[in-house]
């Protein structure tokens, strides 16, 4: 992947600022900053989730290493009325929504399934099922519609979705609605172990010419290409003209899982080669050759990331387990019979051990 | 009172929904200018305009996917599948996300969205128009699963389904479309998760739902010997259990009727929930009369794969036999 | 629907030959009255299994009115070893594939569910189901990759089908595999009563383009045409060249099925516009205007197909209703304790009622 | 006799159906190089090439509707779902199709295709990877539905499952795939449709499949008063309903238990069936232990949803208590 007509990159890999003929973007010193304490972040508690895993204290995670700047990128291009509907991995775009990172970790330990309010965060919760969550996504655009509202919704999906019968209903409901949603497919070029020729043989953006709208390929690592490419998609959204898909081409550093062992199909040398593409490094590399920040900058972010992650150890550790009796609440809106009954029974059943 | 047909009292019932509140929606493939192809949706599209009423892509994944995310937006979507062999393709949606959701989100999530579907046979239609899937739905946690048997009950039950937060499965008797009876407009309906004794008996208990409701009616008007209590379940879940247990501890004996395979069907959850609630009071075991463990037949041989009056008065004969 | 870059037509509706660049094909005198006369029977056969209905002798019908050109010419492209996959509409590609009509007409009757055998005339079961059969076509072409044979798949489906989860993931496993398969959609602009603009906003060959493989449209009014688009993506299948999508340009004349009245939701000048595109009545100007045949002929042909009307009818009313033990019978390869429990407790209930 | 975890003798059952049948093909997500997230399939690509053993596309709609065209095409493919909660997706393929299909074809077409599912929970997952769906498929008919419960059965039955000619779903216990046992790899198993008695006993009967089996026999070794007889159902469709008939006449109790929710789960059938069949010698209504009818709960709480130990002994207490 280096700079391509097809692909839009406005940041270097070393850190040079390109031009690109449709998507200028204009971004202050303290914007830059700002986003690059946001990258450092994200991947500091994606770390810290991992280690977590690793001590047992999660059931599992799924580490968003590599791709920072496409969350980032996007997830501060939104709006604060904007929706987004993210997959199970989407822990950067959380952060720009301002999701407390506990929830996450919750999530991850089996404390619950998410949990937290998609209405307060204008954030849909973690969908594991793939694909699911892109008909949610246009339903609710169409809401917008209904209401006359001048929002846009995104949703987030991978290369390996893309294979999914209800992502393509999505791009077909979309398109004949007209709704104002952003397909944001983050490839990450595997699905699990399957590389992305299992998923299609062209690049993925232009599955959208198919259906009748605009695709575009960003660099995923670019988080100043992924800003700019998702903050036009999204206000051509806001403006009536109907949705986008933005495939941000970049890659996933780490295991699919931490239960995953990408020794098993992948070479090392992709790794390395994609390294050298690292969305933080070429933030910090324009911030310096710019005279943008100093070092007392970066440590200082060093530190905040050192304090947050020492921070979401010890609440996730502090995390109490769910009471027996919350495996019956929530399910049903109000009262059910046959579930009160067995919460009922179970609860006696558990009184007679204590006696 | 105005004497309505089923499907005309279904129209009506979503004609005051979609009154009483601006964010009910009818969405479905063909419910607009057609008005659905039972009609239950007639004129709606033309009375509320096509931003309420929406004829959809075919894709009945993408029906329920859309409406769980425009009940996320604050609507209440009333999802029409057109015939209950084609609910399958929307199963994931259904299973894994509208029932999981509100769970999901701890309750900040409600998913006010409910699924028509006409369902059963005796219509004479080829393959996938004549199915009972019901007890795909009562087995998935988070959904509610109820059935209309009649104009009057058709009417109320459909406004509560709206009403309630829940996402719910509706289940339509298609065969019982034209049926017509007295409904009074304004009277308030019976509770949407209560069953209701519709004919006193003291000697056998049948319980039905949907479609055999009728059909278990006519047999207990043409048994002659013995007195038999007719109960329409109506909320397969939740369950009403309270009232099916006091009738059949009360008569000892019961069968349960429904079109769907009996293996693992609804039925199964009837009988072994009542067998435990009344064991003492049976007589014999409790019976199961319905579809046989095949797909459904061609249509013509359904007469023959459909319980009717006969097939019901024979279990009722053999449960007296013990 | 006039002849445009983007429509391949070889046949006016006036009858007069037209020339493109891209599909040329050379028919004898011979090869085009068997055309006509395939138009005319199929034609003839549908109207007298509508009647049928009518009378109550079939429980339903889904005409092919209007979709004899799109049918007879996909049909007739096909080698005699490869296989279709067929909606429940396509009488006329049954035809050409020799099965005998009589089994379309117990399956709408209610006899069977079809009944024919799949691999004995290379067509398999009606799929009443939208969209399902387009997989089935893309792994039976996989297998046909296995076997390194030389042989094409061809599968039909509807415009509004297009919008199905499954027919999309088609494409993506077609795609993917490069697997020798056609997607023959006939595109008669309505699904029932909805019209093409709800399930897509642009032309459904384009569809293809986001998957990464041709599509082209056809009149599919046009028998010439069909044949010929169809014969060379069969050809292309069978070369290793994979997929093609051939979108057939056409109209549903009749209402939806016998059950449906498509005056609720259609205009009659459409109707009207369209029928003067008729499939066969072009034929029948070329062979006129050509001299290719003469009045003896077309009133031989008229004959015939009143023949088969009549055989038809006769041989409809005498099929005979399955027996009842039918039921059980065919639901597993072999014996099935459960189902044969019940199978025997129902006959001898039955056998109750005889003494 | 070769000393072999579960999976590993899927692998090798897997491996044999292989060499034996040239039609024999693996599908699914990640069964290629992976092996298979749980590794059942780990070598066969390496051994048999990528033209048998397929990493598909992520979409199991088009695994199951691929499936069926290979099949139509003579051969015989046994499709991994990864997780139980991914089958949904499919459900439609499964359901009107694969189920249907030989039917629709009046015997002509055959459809030997296998759907591997790793079921259950108890391995700290997330959502959508502990569920137990048997039940949605055992309603449907045309499908086998059979599960395994340790090595030396999964290794018989996954060649069997391969080499009949129907559609058949096959459960796999994930949190026993590193039970380990001995296997022998000529022996010729019990055949798939029939139940086995795992433990004898006098005093009543438990019925399991898949991983309660294990939890089953670990509560009647742990059970001091009574005797207790423990089934492997195996066989969920067709059911060998004799074998479990026989156990509870002569025990006159039986407690059936599965991770499935109860209600509408495959212990209705076996409750409701079995208490038909042996209503005169049951000295308690049959009691069911499983999931509760609920969402399978977050991770943290599983132990408390699945049916260990206690529950089942606590079943027996109550049967008993009648
Ligand atoms: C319907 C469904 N099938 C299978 C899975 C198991 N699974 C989880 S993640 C994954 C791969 C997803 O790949 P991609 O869409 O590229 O997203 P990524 O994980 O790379 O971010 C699979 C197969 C699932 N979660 N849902
Ligand atoms: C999955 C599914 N949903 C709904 C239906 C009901 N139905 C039968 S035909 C039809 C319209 C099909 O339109 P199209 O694909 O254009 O084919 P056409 O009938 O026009 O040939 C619908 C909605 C169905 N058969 N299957
Ligand atoms: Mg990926
Ligand atoms: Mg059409």
């Amino acid at each position: 992947m280096t700079a391509s007509p097809e692909l839009v990159q406005l940041l270097t890999p070393e850190g040079e600022r390109v031009e690109h003929p449709d998507y200028d973007i204009e971004l202050t010193a303290e914007e830059v900053r700002s986003l690059y304490r946001d990258l450092v972040l994200v991947r500091r508690v994606d770390l810290e989730a991992v280690s977590l895993q690793r001590q047992g204290e999660l059931g599992i995670w799924a580490s968003l290493l590599g791709q920072e700047a496409a969350q980032i990128g996007s997830g501060r291009a939104m709006a604060e009325t904007d929706m987004a509907f993210p997959t199970y991995r989407e822990h950067g775009v959380a952060w720009c929504r301002g999701v407390d990172p506990l929830y996450l970790l919750g999530l991850f330990r089996g404390v619950h399934n998410g949990g937290w309010d998609p209405y307060e965060h204008n954030f849909g919760l973690y969908t594991i099922v793939i694909g699911a969550q892109t008909l949610h996504a246009v339903g609710y655009a169409m809401g917008v519609q209904r209401d006359g509202a001048e929002t846009a919704t995104i949703v987030y999906f991978g290369d390996g979705a893309t294979s999914q019968g209800d992502v393509n209903e999505s791009f077909i409901w979309a398109s004949v609605t007209n709704a104002p949603v952003v397909f944001f497919c983050q490839n990450n070029q595997w699905a699990i172990s399957e590389p992305l020729e299992k998923q299609t043989r062209i690049p993925l953006y232009k599955r959208a010419s198919g259906f009748g709208f605009p695709g575009v390929r960003v660099d995923g690592n670019d988080v100043f290409a992924c800003l700019a490419v998702t903050r036009k998609a999204l206000a051509d959204a806001r403006a009536g003209q109907g949705p986008t898909l933005v495939e941000a081409f970049t890659y996933r550093m780490g295991a699919h899982t931490t239960s995953d062992d990408p020794t098993r199909y992948r070479m090392a040398a992709e790794l390395e080669a994609w390294k050298l593409k690292d969305p933080i490094e070429r933030v910090k590399a324009y911030l310096f050759k710019n005279q943008l920040a100093d070092q007392a900058f970066f440590d200082k972010v060093d530190e905040e990331a050192d304090q947050l992650g020492r921070d979401t150890r010890r609440r996730c550790l502090e995390l109490p387990d769910p009471e027996p009796v919350a495996i019956f609440e929530n399910v049903y809106s109000g009262p059910h019979a046959t579930l009160e009954e067995e919460r009922d029974q179970y609860a006696s059943y558990l009184a007679g051990f204590a006696e | 009172m105005t004497t309505l047909t089923l499907a005309k009292a279904l129209n009506e019932g979503l004609r005051r929904s979609m009154e009483a509140d601006s964010k009910v929606l009818v969405m479905g493939e063909d419910v607009g200018k057609l008005g659905g192809v039972f009609r239950v949706t007639d004129g709606l599209q033309k009375d509320f305009g096509e931003d309420r009423v929406i004829d959809t892509p075919l894709a009945e994944s993408g029906i329920i996917g859309t409406a769980i995310g425009l009940a996320l937006r604050g609507y209440r979507p009333v999802c029409e599948i057109q015939f209950d062999g084609f609910v399958f393709p929307a199963a994931d949606q259904i299973i894994t996300q509208l029932a999981k959701m509100p769970l999901r989100s701890l309750g900040h999530v409600k998913l006010p969205v409910v699924i028509r579907i006409p369902c059963g046979g005796g219509i004479g239609a080829v393959e996938h128009h004549s199915e009972s899937p019901e007890a795909y739905f009562t087995h998935t946690a988070g959904l509610r699963v109820v059935a209309c048997s009649n104009p009057a009950d058709a009417y109320s039950m459909i406004q509560d389904a709206v009403r309630i937060d829940d996402p719910i499965i509706f289940f339509e008797p298609k065969r019982r479309y034209w049926d017509k009876a007295e409904v009074d407009l304004s009277a308030p309906g019976l509770p949407l998760d209560r069953a209701r004794v519709v004919r006193q008996g003291d000697d056998v208990t049948l319980l039905a739902y949907g479609p055999m409701v009728k059909t278990c009616l006519e047999a207990a008007a043409a048994e002659e010997g013995r007195s038999i209590e007719v109960i329409d379940v109506r909320s397969l879940n939740p369950l009403d259990s309270g009232v099916l247990a006091e009738s059949v501890r009360r008569t000892g004996r019961c069968v349960v009727v429904h079109e769907a395979p009996v293996f693992n069907g609804y039925g199964a959850e009837l009988a072994a929930r009542l067998t435990e609630m009344c064991f003492y009071h049976l007589e014999a075991p409790i019976l199961r009369v319905g579809g046989f463990s095949t797909p459904y037949p061609p249509s013509r041989l359904e007469d023959h794969y459909l319980p009717d009056l006969d097939r019901v008065l024979d279990a009722v004969d053999r449960v007296f036999a013990y």
